[in-house]
């Protein structure tokens, strides 16, 4: 049992033109950085990408998109990106919004076996057109189909030889949900430590889910919105 | 006078209870955090995975791996929690946050709202709101009464695309506080100086006007 | 905000008779060994009880069947108990047995605001019998629904004055769970500490799930089946 | 000659493949952990919520709160984890342990298991037997090949309630190792000294002898 890569290149190696791919992230926080590079280093093409967002224009998966290596995003967010809304408004580049909560769930069902769930989220709206809805308790729910992705890529704090992720703060996000989701997970850390020296109590996405995993290398973790107390 | 939006996020901080978990949107909610009453706890909820968020860093303080959903650096309280997107939304769909506060740019007289897309116009995407809408026990909208065309944003009916409906249960603008009822908009408070009259000149859907309106007062 | 109790009696001083309580645990493991015994003095009846198991005779649940406190029980497995299997033949407890993961995700789905969830588990089986079948990829699910309580009972490792949980080795088992569903959820706690003590990354229910918490006493955590490796 | 269960176990451990997860059942399959080869590193996932979990430990050394799906007190081995029944069975559910070995009152030729309850019989419930089956990738059964009163446990249906339906790959008896094929128990293996004949009249399903059949070798 051998999990462990050299780093992204060799992580992504066999990520083909065409693949569905899944890449955690909240904004630019927890997303996987490494794989990025490499992704837009290898001009892997044809790309669809559910990602809660589609980066800035110069980071994260707006880099992808800079180089039209997506043919489609499914995501719940996509402002702040110019490069994206061109693409989009010329016809270059598929959209699908769907709400956040949704786009997390459908994730989690993935990676718990439940082909679909039930959510209230969008009823009467746009989001339900076409969707199957159902009362329950005199409430309405859509009912939201499980999410599979060829490649699930993941950023984690630690990870260990055995694929244990553990994430840091609020750069957990999504990146457990799509863990869980990948036929393939790959996972980069910014410590990778040998078996045994995480907690068994304290992992967040147990080794099962992550088929390879490296350590990363030169985070940039760029702020989106710097706010700082004001002087008084 | 209008009421600015930190007289907003005052007044709307006097409707937190103690011991409440509360989820405030991007914008005008976020300001209510700077109005918590002298001896009220509320536990902050972040849609991307916190609950106790706490103010801005110090400049130099900044942590990359800790945003809002507004994806602004902030800080935690003693006793807050991180967890994934799944858990976040879960705890908004079971009803365990006790308050959501947001922004709009329709609300209709049964409660729909719209906030989220204009057509036409680049779609920049629901994020989380569709989910808050549609789960949230209890929703305030904080906003202008009136676009900047001067048109009313209080309808009959939305223009826009919804977020969800029948899920508003308050509303307040720079003009007064209502319900939201099965009669449509129930004036509960006046902005200080501000008449009647002009509210419901600026209110397109049905208003309901019940004896005396008081003012809001503010310290 | 006030969580904290004084102990036992007095978080769950208001549990009526008939009420319908989740109490965590896997077999002995992770029991709320407290309130239990609280329950046993209180003498409670007519409790409908969701827990994977029973108890045995002299331990956990067995003490409330013991005192025939248990109108029904919902559980995934019962054995090892002479008076239920007693009470269950001379009619005077009603028993319905879910598969053990059906009854985890019942449990995860009220917590999650989901009215229900599709589980392979039990298709063309007399758990079947009833329920909506539904084909999702050319595999059958069950339609299964979100179990609620009045009362959800837990046992943590460690909790803090918000209500927050980190739970200990395979007494985690169905105890998040649980504590997810309770209209109203009482932790029993080894070591309760002041809010800020535990890490935030490191909790595994968060506070807003937990109305009620106190640190537990005595706790004897009885091992259902010593094995021990036998000496070369 | 019948094997016996250590055995058994030592058989289907040689269906193990370096880097499996593998649910072991209650009874004869937990023994199987014993007999994994030199070279192999398999991982043992216990539903009550443990991936990683190593042998029983020392006397005095018993933790009440690190136990076995079987209740048995166990140890972990290093890079293990915990984790909620939820979690444990969603990795089951969704098919991403490898291997499930576990007991059988009675299998039948095409797939079908029933391993839960006796009617008339005081009856202990599914645990979680009916989630294994119904989601399991890969599931070896391994039991007597026939009853305490000599009565074949390999049937063309089972008379039993089902635990699962169409689920079970392969069957390892003390005297044969089987795959269920579209035809029957494709025989694949004998019990060192027991005939085919043995095997055929202690068969109460579709048996299919397909050349010459060959001893298991216990090394």
């Amino acid at each position: 049992m051998n999990k462990i890569c050299t780093g992204a290149e060799e992580a992504i190696r066999d990520i083909p033109d065409g693949a569905v791919l899944m890449l955690g992230g909240f904004g630019l926080c927890g997303i996987p950085e490494n794989c990025i590079s490499a992704l837009v280093k290898k001009r892997v093409t044809g790309l669809t990408c559910i990602s809660n967002n589609a980066g800035v224009d110069d980071f994260g998966i707006g880099l992808m998109l800079m180089q039209q290596q997506v043919k489609k995003m499914i995501s719940s967010y996509v402002g702040e990106n110019a490069e994206f809304e061109r693409q989009l408004l010329s016809g270059e580049l598929e959209v699908e919004l769907i709400p956040q909560g949704t786009l997390a769930t459908r994730c989690m069902a993935a990676g718990y076996g439940m082909p679909a769930i039930f959510t209230p989220a969008g009823v009467g709206t746009e989001v339900a057109t076409g969707k199957e809805t159902r009362r329950f308790n005199g409430k309405d729910y859509l009912l939201e189909y499980a999410f599979e992705a060829d490649f699930a890529i993941v950023k984690a704090w630690k990870g260990d030889t055995m694929g244990n992720l553990i994430y840091k703060d609020t750069a957990r996000n999504f990146n457990p949900l799509m863990a869980m989701a990948g036929k393939i997970t790959i996972a980069e850390v910014e410590e990778l430590v040998p078996a045994g020296e995480l907690d068994p109590n304290m992992i967040h996405t147990p080794g099962i889910y992550v088929h390879r995993i490296f350590q990363g290398k030169d985070y940039e973790k760029r702020i989106e919105q710097r706010t700082v107390l004001s002087k008084k | 006078m209008a009421i600015d939006k930190n007289q907003i996020a005052q007044r709307i901080a006097r409707e937190l209870k103690d011991g409440y978990y509360v989820n405030l949107g991007i914008g005008i909610p976020t300001l209510v955090a700077n109005y918590i009453p002298a001896g009220i706890n509320v536990v902050l909820q972040s849609e991307n995975g916190l609950l106790g968020m706490g103010p801005f860093p110090e400049a130099g303080k900044e942590d990359p791996d800790l945003i809002n959903a507004g994806k602004q650096t902030i800080t935690t309280i003693p006793g807050s929690s991180f967890f994934d997107s799944a858990m976040s939304f879960g705890m908004i769909r079971a009803g365990k946050v006790d308050l959501t506060v947001l922004g709009a740019m329709e609300v209709s007289d049964t409660g729909d709202i719209a906030n989220w897309k204009i057509p036409g116009k680049m779609v920049k995407g629901m994020g989380g709101a569709m989910d808050l809408v549609a789960s949230a026990k209890n929703i305030i909208v904080a906003m202008m009464h009136t676009n900047p065309k001067g048109e009313s944003k209080l309808l009959p009916a939305c223009s826009l695309p919804l977020t969800g409906v029948r899920c508003v249960k308050k509303v307040l603008t720079d003009l007064a506080l209502m319900d939201i009822t099965d009669e449509g908009f129930l004036l509960l408070e006046r902005a200080p100086g501000v008449s009647v009259d002009e509210i419901q000149a600026k209110t397109a859907g049905r208003l309901v006007v019940r004896g005396e309106i008081p003012e809001m007062v503010f310290g």
